[in-house]
C-alpha cells in the first residue's frame, strides 16, 4: 500500500487529542506562520486542560482580521477560551498592552514556564533529536537558573536544560507530499520545522498538497519521517490588498523625508554627518 | 535632580539610531531588536555591507517595505515586511539560535530598563507589571559579540536607567559593550562606564547627574559623532 | 560440533537477505547495513512501500545502479550509486543522526561478530586486528526500533556466533530484536531466545548444538517461511 | 566594501594553518563529498602533528583513480604522509583490509578518539551552537562510556558528551557565493554542513562559485555566516565515463538472473516465495 500520511479535514487530523494533552504549536509572531485551523479544530473539539508549548500566547484574530488574513486565528484561540492548564513559552506577554495571556496569568488561572527562545529550540531539538539534555549558557545569572543543574565546563558556566517532548506537534508548512515532505515559506519556517518530529504525533498544516516528487530533494527542509499526518487549507483567492501607486508614493516620501529630516536635525543639532 | 535638565533638549529615537548605525563595521553580522534599534537599519554607514540576521529565521533581508506592501511571509523580528536581497537565506529556529547563541553574530543592539556599571543588562520584566517576556532577547545578550543599548537615559519620571545595580531581573549579567543614549555615548569597560561622547549643549556633568555610577570621562569626551 | 553439520547445506547470502526484507512491513523507515543487509533491498515484498535512510543523508532513494552507472553525489552508504526516486530527500549528518538516535527508524539491519542470549551485539571490533570501526552501527544499534541481524551461524572455523556473553566489544547491550542465519531465525525475548524458523532440513536440535545459549523452540517452530 | 570571502588559490585559502593544528574534515566514505583540493593544499604546506575531526580515515587515492575522479585525494593525503598526531574518527579502520592508518596505529605513530558516528555529529554540531556538551545514550554500556560522565535522566542513562571545536573546518560543497552560502549535491553533504561554523575558521572547496542571489534563499542549506572562505575547483569536463548500452544491458542481465536464481534456489529448497 502506499504511503499516505494526508488526511481530508481538520477535524480528523486532531481528532485523537485529548483533555490534559501536550501540545505545541509552531509559528512566530505573525498569524501567516501559524497552524490556525488546527488550533480552530482542537478548539472546536473542545479539548481542556492542555499543556502548550509555543513561542508565544498570540494576539488573537482580531489583529489579523484587520490586516485581511484568511485565517487569523493564532494561540489566542486556546487562551481567550481558558483551554491551557500550563504554557511553557518564551514571550508571553507585550510590553505595550495587557494581553489576554496576561489577564489569565494575573487571575491564577494558568501556569506558565518561561523559556528563552533560543533555549526552547534547542530543548525541543533535544526532544526530537534523542538527548537526554543539552548544557546552554543562555540564563546563568538570572531567574532561569532557578532550580536547574549548574556545571562549569572548559570554564564557562553552564545550565543542563531538559528535552521538551509532546504527544502532538501542529506546525504550518507551504507545500507538502503523501510522504510527509515539507517545504516552508520565507520567514515562516520558525519553530515549525524544529518541532516536526519532537513529538509522538506531528501534524502538518499546508498550504498545498502536491504530487509525490514535485518538492526538489535539495530543499525539502522538513524530511516526512518527522511528519504523521498532512491536511491542506482550502484555497483562497489572493486576499492581499493592492495598494494603489498613490498611497504607495506617499508612504515612500514620508519615509524618505523622516530620515532626511534626521539627518538635518542631527546637523542643525552640530551633529556631523556624512 | 534639577528641573532644567528634565527640560534640556535630548537626541530624539531617529538621531539615536543614527548614532548606533555607526557601529556597523563592513561586512558585520547584526541583530537588531524592536523600538529604536530596529530604526538603525535605515542608517548603514554609506559603502559598509552589513548583513542583518532575524530570530524568525532569515539572514541578509533588505530595508523595510512601505506599510501594507510587501511579502506577509518575508517579515523581521518585528513583523514588519521587508524587502527581499540578494544572498539572503531562511531557515528555522533552531538553527536560528545556532547562530545567536553560536557567536556568529557580530553586533546585537536592543533597548533596556536598566543597565549597571558592570554592564548587567535588565531589559524583560516590565517593572510596572510584575509580568515579563524574555523572548530572544536572553539569547542574543549571552551571543553576540559586542551588545550595544539603545534607550533613553531616564525614565520618564527622570529616574536613572544607568545604575549600580539593577534592581530589574537581569536579561543577563555583563553582557553590554555600549550604551548609545538621548544624551549620551557610555562604554562598559573593566575599570567602569566610560563617557565617550555628548548629545550637543550638554557637559560631563549634567550627564553624570542623571547617572547612578560614576563615570569616567574619557580625555578624549566630545559631541556625538555620526560620521 | 560434529563434522556433518559442518558440511550440511545452509542458506546463501540473497536466501538471508530474502528473509530479512520479509520483515519490512508497509510504509516502514529502514537502514541497511554493507553486505547481506544491503542485498535486502532487492526483495522488498511485492506492493509494499518501504523508505530507505542512509547515514549519508539521504531518505526514500531507490534501487542500487548499474555499476559504473548513476550519480556518484547519490549513494548509499556502502558508496555504491542508487537511483532517485520521487519523495527523496537529502540532508547532513547531524539531521542524519537526529533521524537514527531519534529513535525514527522502524527497522535497522546489520551484520554481526557475535550476539549474546539477551541481544548484546558485537558488530565492531575486527576480532583478530584488534582494531575497529564504530561507524554508524552503534547509534543505529541504541537508536532504531527494531534491530534485525543477518550473518551467518558459526564462524568459518564452526564457533558459534550466538553466544552466552560476548567475548569481543559491546556495540550495543540488549538491543537486538531478532536474528536471522543461515539456518535459523531467532527471536530475542525477555525469555530467551526463541528459535522461530529453521533452514530446510534443519532439526532444532542440530541448531542447538552450533548455538551456545539453550533455545526456547517455538511450538509452532516450522521452516524458514519467504512470503 | 562589498563582503567578499573568495579567495583565489587553495594555498592562499589554507596559508594560516600551522603545524600542530587542530582541522575539521568534512565528507563521508566518497571522494566526491571530501574538500580534496584543500587536503592536497594543507599536505603541499607541509605542515604536521595536525589534529583531525573526521568521519574515516580514506581509502586513498589509488581508489578512486581507477574511477576517474579528477580530484582523487581524501584523508589518507595526511594519514600515509604521516602529518597527523591525534586523529577523532568515527570509522578509521576497514574490516576488509589493513589500510594505512591501522599501519601507523600498529606503529604507534597516531593517537586515536574513536567516536560513535553520530555522536561525533553532535559533538561538532555542540561546538558550532554555542552548547556545553549534550546527553547522549549512544554507547551506554561499551567501551565509548570509558571516562565519562553518566547520568540517569527521565528513566534513562546517558553519556556527557562534549563539543568538539577546531582551528580550521575544511568542507565540500556545490556551489558558494561571496558572502559564503553554500548548497550541496545529492548525498555529498554528510558532514560538510555539520561542520560549517564549528571551527574559528571554515573554508569551503566549492565546484562552483555563483553570483551572490543565484542560489535560490529557500535552498541555501549552509548560511554564509558560518564561512570564512570560498575556493573553487577548477573547471573539469565531465570525465564521468560513458557506459555503453551493451556493458549495461549485460550488467543489468546479470543483476535480474541473481535474483531470479535467488528466489528458484529458495523454492527448489522447499521455500515458499510470493
Amino acid at each position: 500500500m502506499p504511503i499516505n500520511k494526508i488526511v481530508n479535514s481538520f477535524d480528523e487530523a486532531v481528532a485523537d487529542i485529548e483533555d490534559g494533552a501536550v501540545i505545541m504549536v509552531g509559528g512566530f509572531g505573525t498569524v501567516v506562520s501559524i497552524p490556525s485551523l488546527l488550533l480552530e479544530a482542537i478548539y472546536r473539539k473542545g479539548v481542556r486542560n492542555l499543556t502548550t508549548i509555543s513561542n508565544s500566547t498570540g494576539f488573537g484574530s482580531d489583529v489579523w482580521k484587520l490586516q485581511g488574513a484568511p485565517f487569523p486565528e493564532d494561540m489566542d484561540i486556546l487562551v481567550r477560551n481558558e483551554r491551557i492548564k500550563k504554557s511553557i513559552v518564551s514571550a508571553p506577554v507585550s510590553a505595550l498592552y495587557v494581553n489576554n495571556f496576561e489577564k489569565l496569568l494575573r487571575a491564577g488561572k494558568v501556569e506558565i514556564e518561561m523559556v528563552p527562545q533560543g533555549t526552547l529550540a534547542e530543548r525541543i531539538r533535544a526532544a526530537k533529536a534523542g538527548l537526554g539534555g543539552v548544557y546552554v549558557p543562555t540564563g546563568v545569572g538570572t531567574v532561569v537558573e532557578e532550580g536547574k543543574e549548574k556545571k562549569t565546563i572548559d570554564g564557562r558556566e553552564y545550565l543542563l536544560e531538559l528535552p521538551i517532548k509532546a504527544d502532538f506537534a501542529m506546525i504550518h508548512a507551504h507545500k507538502g507530499d503523501r510522504w510527509g515532505n515539507l517545504v516552508y515559506r520565507g520567514t515562516s519556517r520558525t519553530f515549525n520545522p524544529t518541532m516536526a518530529g519532537a513529538a509522538r504525533i506531528t501534524i502538518a498544516e499546508v498550504d498545498q498538497i502536491v504530487e509525490l516528487g514535485e518538492l526538489d530533494p535539495e530543499c525539502i527542509v522538513t524530511p516526512g519521517v518527522y511528519v504523521d499526518r498532512v491536511v491542506a487549507r482550502p484555497k483562497v483567492t489572493d486576499a492581499h490588498e493592492e495598494i494603489t501607486d498613490a498611497q504607495a508614493l506617499e508612504s515612500r516620501k514620508r519615509t524618505d523625508q523622516e530620515i532626511r529630516a534626521t539627518i538635518e536635525r542631527a546637523e542643525e543639532r552640530g551633529l556631523r554627518h556624512e | 535632580m534639577s528641573n532644567n535638565l528634565q527640560d534640556k533638549e535630548r537626541l530624539d529615537r531617529q538621531i539615536i539610531a543614527l548614532r548606533v548605525a555607526k557601529e556597523f563595521q563592513d561586512g558585520d553580522i547584526v541583530n537588531l531588536g524592536i523600538g529604536i534599534p530596529m530604526l538603525a537599519s535605515n542608517f548603514i554607514p554609506e559603502g559598509r555591507e552589513v548583513i542583518f540576521h532575524a530570530e524568525n529565521g532569515v539572514l541578509g533581508f533588505g530595508e523595510v517595505t512601505l506599510p501594507g506592501e510587501g511579502d506577509l511571509d518575508l517579515v523581521n523580528a518585528g513583523g514588519q515586511t521587508v524587502k527581499p536581497q540578494p544572498g539572503m537565506c531562511f531557515f528555522g529556529h533552531d538553527e536560528s539560535f545556532v547562530i545567536v547563541r553560536g557567536g556568529f553574530l557580530d553586533i546585537s543592539v536592543m533597548g533596556a530598563y536598566q543597565v549597571s556599571e558592570k554592564g548587567d543588562l535588565a531589559n524583560y520584566m516590565v517593572p510596572e507589571r510584575q509580568v515579563g517576556t524574555i523572548g530572544g532577547a536572553m539569547d542574543l545578550a549571552f551571543g553576540a559579540k559586542k551588545l550595544i543599548i539603545a534607550m533613553n537615559h531616564t525614565t520618564r519620571e527622570g529616574e536613572p536607567r544607568i545604575v549600580k545595580k539593577c534592581s530589574y531581573e537581569l536579561t543577563a549579567p555583563e553582557c553590554v559593550d555600549l550604551i548609545v543614549t538621548d544624551v549620551a555615548v557610555i562604554e562598559v569597560t573593566d575599570k567602569g562606564l566610560v563617557l565617550k561622547e555628548l548629545a550637543p549643549g550638554w557637559t560631563p556633568d549634567e550627564v553624570q547627574s542623571i547617572t547612578e555610577p560614576t563615570l569616567i570621562v574619557d580625555p578624549d569626551c566630545h559631541d556625538i559623532e555620526l560620521m
